[in-house]
């Protein structure tokens, strides 16, 4: 029972998590978007007794897709200074 | 004119298409019954383990049954590593200095990095030497090997990768991939055939030519995916 | 023992969505940084406990590389966002 | 012998499994980055790291590879938030207002004074 509601409570996770980094207009953001689902699915995987497609998803989604989206990112734009000066006039 | 022809092309595409899904039977069970040693599926379940001595018998699959596989994924990669590199590396010529990194790291993070970075390279060889006892294997073991330089590349500023060992290195690991593969042919059986049963089942040296493929294959990525890194690493971002 | 189990795994779930509140919420970059990583150590958690669970040794190695792993993006992230990359 | 480890490992994995509760709740409860980053990386790493212990304490025969994710975990995970801390507040992200120490301005403006000059 617990194992069945462990399983919902993860996809809607990974639900959550695709549509944010789907939705959201800051790359950056999008990209940890992505880390997080990559995340979940490996544990689902590893629920599912998969191992070695929990290791794939595990070095290949977490670590180098996170860290070639981020470089690429750097070399290209993102604006993220003015989101930065909101919020400290806000405080 | 030309919408006509486009027209004309995508009906005969689809016609040819409709004709190839009609004759798939959906809804049938066409992997069969698992157990039963007939199918695909259950000869690699009942003789993997028999045969050539290997406890996953994922790795077996990827590496021996469908070893022409493995050989054109690491072919894909090596070709998207190169082709990287021969657009990007030009940008090294005409600025004369490229400078990494713009701030150094702090301290913790560079005394962190020196203590973990010999631990990662050292998983990750343990995850592709011991690729045919648990799960993982070479490409995953790469991958950890590449994270790990990349640690050292962004918080060191004089760490520097060889080019011209890295390309040994990667030239190496293809050919012997590819003559161990002529080497079963010589040997008067198929590609990749995994010819030489050594070992013991659960030991460290089993399962004939696997490991060794897999550590061939383990250091050509781990390789290839330092010199993207560095490579994507080294641009100058646009002010 | 099995009760000790399920209200494990329970706080783990709650701490799981605790977190992504705190992801999709956080005004700045550094906090949904945090969240990730804060994501990922319960998943390493969580990952070692369920191979107690299946009482399956090889497991064991899928949370080890987790352990690594996870907070590698979380050190690029920051690299980035400091402007030092 | 074997029944004493048991209690000691599933009292731990409780303790570990409290600690990861109480570092996502404060990881939303707390007001500003730097103490949800003192929330999120102390409880958390406390609690994975108890977690790991005690299922090392139920199989002693699995215990060298919990050892080694121990030791990564308490390596890494403080180093990833060392670096998220000083990315903040060199990008300028302002603490809480509440409390008025800020000891590290000194040594940011000494830095940055060394790096241009």
């Amino acid at each position: 029972m617990i194992f069945i509601i462990l399983l919902i409570i993860m996809a809607v996770l990974l639900l959550a998590a695709a549509v944010y980094s789907i939705v959201h207009r800051d790359l950056l953001f999008a990209v940890m978007g992505t880390g997080i689902v990559s995340v979940v699915l490996s544990l689902f995987f590893y629920l599912l007794q998969a191992p070695d497609v929990a290791l794939t998803e595990a070095a290949i989604g977490i670590a180098l897709t996170t860290i070639i989206f981020i470089i690429t990112i750097r070399n290209t734009t993102r604006d993220e200074d003015e989101i930065i000066d909101k919020e400290n006039e806000k405080l | 004119m030309k919408n006509v022809f486009i027209i004309i092309l995508l009906v005969v595409i689809g016609y040819f298409l409709a004709n190839t899904f009609a004759d798939i039977p959906f809804g049938e069970n066409r992997i069969g019954d698992i157990e039963s040693s007939e199918t695909v599926a259950g000869y690699y379940l009942s003789n993997t383990v028999e045969k050539s001595k290997v406890a996953n018998v994922i790795t077996a699959i990827v590496v021996n049954y469908r070893g022409l596989d493995t050989l054109g994924e690491v072919t894909v990669l090596f070709l998207a590593s190169t082709g990287l590199a021969s657009i990007l590396y030009r940008r090294k010529e005409e600025e004369e200095d490229v400078e990494r990194l713009n701030l150094p790291s702090s301290r913790i993070m560079r005394t962190g990095v020196r203590v973990l970075f010999p631990s990662i390279v050292l998983l990750g060889i343990y995850v592709f030497i011991h690729g045919h006892l648990t799960p993982g294997g070479g490409f995953q073991g790469g991958t950890i090997v590449a994270t790990g330089f990349l640690l050292m590349l962004i918080s060191y500023k004089g760490f520097n990768t060889n080019h011209n060992r890295m390309v040994w290195i990667e030239s190496l690991a293809g050919l012997s991939f590819v003559g161990i593969g002529i080497w079963g042919l010589l040997s008067g059986n198929t590609f990749l055939e995994n010819s030489t049963n050594v070992g013991v089942l659960n030991s460290l040296i089993s399962g004939g030519l696997i490991p060794i493929i897999y550590i061939v294959v383990g250091f050509k990525v781990a390789v290839e995916l330092t010199g993207i890194l560095d490579i994507l690493l080294k641009i100058k971002p646009k002010k | 023992m099995t009760i000790i189990l399920t209200i494990v795994f329970t706080l783990m779930a709650i701490g799981l969505i605790l977190s992504m509140f705190r992801f999709v919420k956080g005004p700045r970059s550094g906090d949904r940084a945090m969240a990730l990583d804060t994501f990922s150590i319960i998943i390493t958690a969580a990952m070692v406990l369920l191979a107690h669970v299946f009482e399956r040794y090889i497991y064991v190695d899928v949370a080890l590389i987790y352990a690594v792993l996870g907070f590698v993006g979380v050190i690029v992230i920051a690299r980035y966002i400091e402007g030092a990359l | 012998m074997m029944e004493i480890l048991e209690y000691i490992g599933m009292a731990l994995i409780l303790i570990g499994g409290i600690f990861l509760f109480l570092g996502a709740l404060g990881l939303v409860r707390m007001p500003d980055l730097y103490t949800r980053l003192q929330a999120g990386t102390k409880a958390s790493t406390l609690g994975a790291m108890s977690t790991v212990l005690g299922v090392g304490l139920l199989h002693p025969d699995w215990i060298l590879k919990i050892l080694i994710i121990v030791i990564f975990i308490g390596v890494a995970n403080p180093l990833s938030s060392h670096a998220l801390a000083r990315a903040s507040y060199r990008k300028g992200v302002i603490p809480f207002s509440k409390n008025n120490i800020d000891k590290y301005k000194k040594a940011v403006k000494k830095q940055i004074k060394n790096l241009t000059s």
